[in-house]
């Protein structure tokens, strides 16, 4: 074939691309050929860890994922749980640790933008924020401006867009110096009959492009984030996505409002390795092929090739596939909106991706090659030794245990985060019910007249998943557990984002089957499904990789306000009552 | 009473003030697209918070040019009652209804809470239901309500009894630690010569509701929808 | 004709810059003791395409007044250049 | 010796830059319709008193390379003037 990116592929430049020697082989196998860049770049993005799991997809299938609430479990863009009324909550939990680092405000603010579309991707109009920080030692010299940028991001973002960011939590720790991680969590309602999926069915149907231009955004981004840090990526680092929330709010309602109508048969937002992953996603789950012609994208920068094309990270875009005849309408609810709309293509029987540019064909690859068929590892794992006991009695009591509090109490893991909340919105949409600070956030679902609520929270203690895996994982799920009970809701189910540091490390392999497993035992037991999540590895720096950390994030159910507790103690005869051992 | 919330691309209260407003009123407000050339018939107008066109350039700098607001500017002259909160309230100065400018918070970040703010005249249809001086809690949420006019402005404003809201403690004292953004002699909010164009950064809409923890917003638009019933005659479905 | 217009917006002199002073304030905390002012403005470049100079810098003036400045606080200047 | 700097701070090219983008298009809007593309940036003046111009400017290399401007997104660039 003749493609117009022409770079010969050299054992370096696969290497490059984070794809091991047995992994070439694979790849040249499937293709029965050397691959084209572009192609080396679909592989490379698609087997990444980021999109393939391929180190932890055999931990997380032994999750629980289903319940009589669960609408939508894992799988697709976000996890979906029935509220009743007709009602759901859709939901998904990320991670933007390493953009970040790079530059703490762009990172994560296009962290909230990607999370949302994922909610917004499925049909549900996004009502609640969330997010979970970790940050290096407080007096380590680069925290306080990650920490500032991290916070302005998110709510530069989530503020612009006009949905409350209502919880989260924020640690320090030293093993986090090097790699931060911005977790970002969103939680949407819809209709439980008008939920949107990604299967791409049937062939011959338009492919649209939606949103904003293609530029030469964060390009490998996607195996950048499964790569290990070192000294110099400081240096190499790719030019990070720049967000652009004024765009994804339009977007949000111009999707909204195109989805009250029947012109969609599936939809997918772009996420970390853009055009490639969606219409890699869509045909696979559709069980067809896609055909995409590059010289149709809107592109904001001149002289792209297919391979910048295909792995630009450039926000705020969507890829739909459209009912015959809805190329029009759809077309109109954009344009009104102020987005660009292109179609640039068409599903096919083939199975295949085929990417055409100036007239050759970039990329011929089976769909399931780089879905079903990405490498899937059984990695070695070991239990590390857990720490020694450390007994009530051999700890020094403090001289004055007012003094204790207080120093607990002013401490930066346990004091006020309002300087955070407060730089986020979390009233807008005037639903907000609980508001940051007590256990758990309550958000009213519907009109000022519904008395329905769901409450969120997130949580893990990353030092108890560092002195044993198995319990801070279940740890983590039973906390979160309890913060929405804590308001008086029902626990429904559960979202969260696994960050470790290299699975290549067997005792980093470890800690994730160790905490999958807690988690899962937990899940299990309390009735508490997980319906969505996210993992990211490969969070170490020369070596010294941060505590395991997974983050939980769960949705509870209050069907009625009246029943809805917070934390504030009422009047002053009142009993406190300790209950637990 | 026949309220029409102007949408531009970026407001996201436009929504919330709705609710409030069905809620005093017992209807719901039309919604009216930044693009429309044309008002319906309306006895109140409301520039809802945001962030139009995301606030880019400056807050409130382009929706100020939106086609529609050639429209408002009009009513207004017409003295039909316009209410500008947050983003509203900075369309409203970069329009030129209201005087002075609305800048970057003094502390440069955004900032969400509740504040009290000191009800300094209850001359407008706005304010009617409060007393003079009395304290009420409503919630800010911006990025740029640090309130700028120069000194002549600000003395006219001050001479016609134009300042409407200012920022106090919970006693109703003017402090500097009571103010949130840095805005000049605490001014929230003030209003026009004839006082039917209202701007505030504070979101009455947010405290309009039991539920969410307050309802020092709601009197503001029961009066609204009381005084403004049937006043613009052309459209006379349900009142309540 | 292409040209490329350099405008520059800068608040009127007694309006108060908060960024400008808290960048002050942070270059000051950063050790740079001899800092005596700061003051942050605008600047935009437009590319654009006029029949002539004249014409272009008639639509650049008219662009300022209109929406790149508020001239309630802000002063503009700008130059002219062929693309 | 009393100077000022002049500083611009722009998005290096290829960085999207959601408020040109934005301005382009009410300018757009409002009847401009040679308008081709904005970017918008940052102009800073720093007044600051240094013993030469040398150190001057130094000082402002570094300024500008650890506040003002985000070099993983932007460049700068100044001019030293004696005030
Ligand atoms: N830790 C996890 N637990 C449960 N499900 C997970 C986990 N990590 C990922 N998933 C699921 O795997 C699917 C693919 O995730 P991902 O690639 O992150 O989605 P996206 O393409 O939207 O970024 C999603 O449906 C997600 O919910």
């Amino acid at each position: 074939m003749t493609a117009t990116t022409s770079q010969e592929i050299t054992p370096d430049l696969i290497a490059e691309h984070g794809l091991k020697p047995d992994e070439a082989e694979r790849m040249v196998e499937i293709l029965g050929r050397q691959p084209t860049p572009t192609e080396l770049g679909i592989f490379s993005v698609m087997w990444s860890e980021h999109c393939s799991y391929k180190s932890s997809r055999v931990w997380l299938k032994t999750l629980p994922t289903e319940g009589p609430q669960v609408i939508q479990g894992p799988g697709e863009n976000a996890g979906v749980v029935d509220i009743g009324d007709g009602d759901a909550v859709v939901f998904k939990m990320e991670s933007h640790n390493h953009p970040s680092f790079i530059e703490p405000y762009q990172g994560a603010a296009t962290g909230v933008g990607g999370i949302m579309r994922d909610v917004f991707t499925m049909g549900a109009r996004p009502v609640a924020n969330l997010n979970a920080l970790r940050f290096g030692a407080p007096e380590h010299p680069k925290t306080r401006h990650l920490l500032s940028g991290v916070v302005e991001g998110i709510g530069g973002y989530g503020n612009c867009t006009g949905v409350p960011t209502v919880g989260g939590e924020v640690n320090f720790d030293a093993r986090y110096n090097n790699n931060i991680l911005v977790n970002a969590m969103c939680v949407g309602t819809a209709r439980a009959d008008k939920i949107f999926y990604s299967a791409a069915r049937g062939a011959g149907h338009s492919v649209v492009y939606v949103g904003s231009k293609t530029g030469r955004d964060g390009i490998h981004g996607a195996t950048m984030a499964s790569a290990e840090f070192d000294d110099d990526s400081a240096e190499k680092r790719p030019t990070v996505q720049v967000g652009d929330p004024f765009t994804e709010k339009l977007l949000i309602e111009a999707c909204l409002e195109l989805m009250e109508g029947d012109a969609i048969i599936a939809i997918q937002d772009m996420g970390a390795a853009g055009l490639t992953s969606s219409s890699v996603e869509m045909a696979d789950k559709g069980g067809v092929g896609i055909r995409l012609d590059l010289d149709r994208v809107p592109q904001r920068e001149s002289g792209m090739n297919a391979y910048e094309m295909m792995l630009s990270e450039s926000q705020e875009r969507m890829l739909m596939v459209l009912r015959p005849g809805a190329d029009d309408k759809a077309e109109a609810i954009f344009r009104k909106w102020g987005l660009d709309f292109a179609v640039i293509g068409e599903t096919t029987e083939s199975g295949r991706i085929e990417i055409w540019h100036k007239g050759a064909q970039e990329a011929d690859i089976p769909v399931r090659a780089l879905s079903a068929g990405a490498p899937e590892y059984q990695r070695p794992w070991t239990a590390r030794e857990a720490p020694a006991v450390v007994r009530a009695a051999d700890v020094p009591a403090p001289d004055s245990l007012l003094g204790a509090l207080k120093a607990l109490m002013a401490g930066p893991h346990l004091c006020s985060r309002r300087w955070v909340w407060e730089q986020y919105d979390h009233m807008v949409m005037t639903n907000t019910v609980q508001r940051p600070g007590g256990d758990a956030a309550v958000i009213r679902v519907g009109d000022w007249s519904s008395r329905k609520a769901v409450a969120l929270a997130c949580d893990v203690t990353p030092r108890y998943c560092a002195a044993d895996p198995e319990t801070g994982g279940a740890q983590a799920v039973a906390e979160t557990w309890r913060n929405l009970t804590a308001v008086g809701a029902q626990p429904l189910a559960i979202t969260n984002c696994l960050n470790f540091g290299n699975p290549e490390r067997p005792e980093i392999m470890g800690e994730i089957a160790r905490c999958v497993t807690g988690m899962g035992r937990a899940a299990k037991a309390l009735s508490f499904p997980v319906v969505s999540g996210n993992v990211s590895l490969y969070n170490e720096t020369n070596g010294v990789a941060i505590p395991p950390t997974p983050a939980i994030g769960g949705v509870g159910l209050l069907p009625d306000l009246e029943r809805m507790a917070t934390i504030a103690l009422k009047p002053d005869d009142e009993v406190l009552i300790l209950l637990g051992e | 009473m026949n309220a029409s919330v102007i949408v531009f691309p970026g407001s996201n209260c436009d929504r919330d003030v709705a609710r409030a407003l069905e809620a005093a009123s017992g209807r719901p407000p039309r919604m009216v697209w930044h693009g429309e050339t044309e008002l319906p018939p309306s006895d109140l107008i409301v520039l809802p918070g945001g962030f139009s066109y995301g606030d880019y350039l400056r807050a409130g700098a382009m929706a100020a040019h939106s086609p529609i607001m050639r429209a408002v500017v009009e009513r207004a002259r017409d003295g039909v009652p316009v209410l500008g909160i947050c983003n509203g309230f900075q369309i409203l100065t970069e329009t030129g209804l209201l005087p002075g400018a609305l800048m970057r918070n003094a502390s440069l970040k955004f900032i969400c809470k509740d504040v009290y703010l000191r009800v300094e005249s209850t001359e407008t249809l706005y304010t009617r239901p409060y007393r003079a001086g009395q304290v009420v809690r409503f919630p800010v949420a911006h990025h740029d309500g640090n309130y700028f006019a120069d000194p002549a402005t600000l003395r006219m404003l001050e001479g016609e009894g134009r300042v409407i809201f200012r920022y106090c403690d919970a006693d109703g004292n003017v402090t500097a630690a009571a103010n949130p953004n840095g805005s000049q002699d605490n001014i929230a909010g003030i209003c026009s010569a004839d006082g039917r164009v209202l701007g505030l950064m504070p979101h009455p809409e947010r405290l309009a509701d039991p539920v969410l923890g307050g309802t020092d917003g709601f009197p503001m638009f029961r009066a609204l929808a009381e005084t403004l019933t049937g006043r613009a005659g052309a459209d006379h479905a349900i009142h309540v | 004709m292409a040209m490329t217009a350099r405008i520059w917006v800068t608040l009127k002199s007694g309006v108060l810059d908060p960024q400008g002073k808290a960048i002050a304030g942070a270059l000051d905390s950063l050790g740079f003791s001899g800092v005596e002012d700061v003051r942050q403005g605008k600047y935009l470049e437009v590319k654009l395409d006029a029949p002539d100079e004249a014409q272009a810098r008639q639509d650049v003036e008219r662009m300022c007044e209109e929406l790149l400045a508020n001239t309630v606080i802000e002063t503009y200047r700008f130059e002219l250049e062929q693309a």
